[in-house]
């Protein structure tokens, strides 16, 4: 998939773990995970929001595209 | 209607289908002697034929029953779970299908050889009861793809 | 299973429903006369009152059938578009277990009047299919909204 | 909605239609309507990447957060 999540680095820079963060935003340990590990086949808007409200970025900072399938 | 009166029920049904199984066994079990006893108050004629007759159609109705009750077992089991929405209920819906179509081809053979209102109606309800399950489960199958994409929406 | 061929299978059930309330209206328009035909062949005794009793579970019975079949009807034609995850199956539903249970408990009635082994049958697939029904219900609730969140999904 | 999509804008720096955008990544009219509009809950991870492909975008281009529901 060419569209990478960074959370994982957000995560660090704003130090918050998977729990806090789960807590913060309202969605499971579980379903956090799924997300970070890029298990994810989509991302809510809803959770998108809540993650950019609870760790002060945007979805730029957290989603990036790289065209890595081209050539 | 609330979850919780929903897992009740499920359960309820559950406990009708494993006390039908029961029966289901009990009724074979003893269908030997049973059907001598039967043959012997209400038939006349060719016992011994019909007998065997009987039999090996009864058998074949009786595990086809147990095939199609423990599937229904199965499905009412994830129901009970909350989580329905699984390929083995529609592998389970595919094979309850083709057990109700072998169990009408049953009541076809019975027709010829002794018709009755009763197995006429039944043919009819288990071919009918065959292509509901064929429909049920494809609708099922899309269920359960929109419940897995569901799963990894976050 | 190819969507061709199940829309053909859902096609030829919704046929079959059809045909089924054709013969449901005509059976209830030919009832006065019929059912005094028929009683007059097979049933000694008080005709009068056994008729007025007959006509009444015949026909309560007659327009609950009409009424399961038109909403089975309206399922078969969403499966048959291809779009069966809307509400209106869920209300179909949840009306076909209201109406099964009515159903029900006309036989109830009519097993304490004049009982039989074929009422009793009837009775408890009744009783069994209300509660399906309403477990299905309930499940194609959940499918319904995977459904929708599917299709807000792009 | 916190997530405001700006996909309008990315297309009109890009000259690209609805239409011509929505053959090019494969989803139809329709989808891409809802999703330009707002109405959409989600957005799955496989149309971010083909819209990112094809207006040479980034996420962060399209997917903007704003918390105006703060105070």
């Amino acid at each position: 998939m060419a569209i990478i999540l960074n959370l994982d680095i957000m995560m660090a820079k704003r130090k918050i773990g998977l729990n806090e963060l789960s807590e913060r935003i309202g969605i499971t340990n579980a379903n956090l995970s799924i997300l970070k590990n890029n298990k994810a086949k989509a991302i809510r808007f809803s959770t998108l929001e809540a993650i950019c409200r609870e760790l002060k970025c945007q979805p730029g900072d957290i989603l990036e595209y790289t065209n890595d399938n081209e050539v | 209607m609330k979850n919780e009166g929903y897992k009740v029920l499920s359960s309820f049904i559950k406990f009708i289908i494993i006390a039908l199984l029961a029966s289901d066994v009990v009724v074979m079990a003893s269908l030997p002697w049973t059907l001598q006893w039967l043959m012997s108050v209400f038939y006349e004629g060719n016992i011994a034929i019909m007998y065997a007759f009987y039999m090996v159609i009864l058998y074949i109705f009786g595990i086809l029953m147990l095939f199609i009750l423990n599937e229904l077992r199965v499905i009412f089991n994830s129901v009970e779970k909350s989580d329905p929405f699984i390929l083995r209920n529609v592998t389970a819906l595919k094979r309850i299908s083709k057990a109700s179509m072998i169990t009408c081809i049953i009541f076809l053979v019975k027709t010829f050889a002794v018709n009755s209102l009763m197995t006429m109606v039944s043919l009819f309800i288990f071919f009918i009861a065959s292509l509901f399950c064929i429909v049920l489960a494809e609708v099922f199958r899309r269920a359960v793809e929109y419940k897995n994409d569901h799963d990894l929406t976050i």
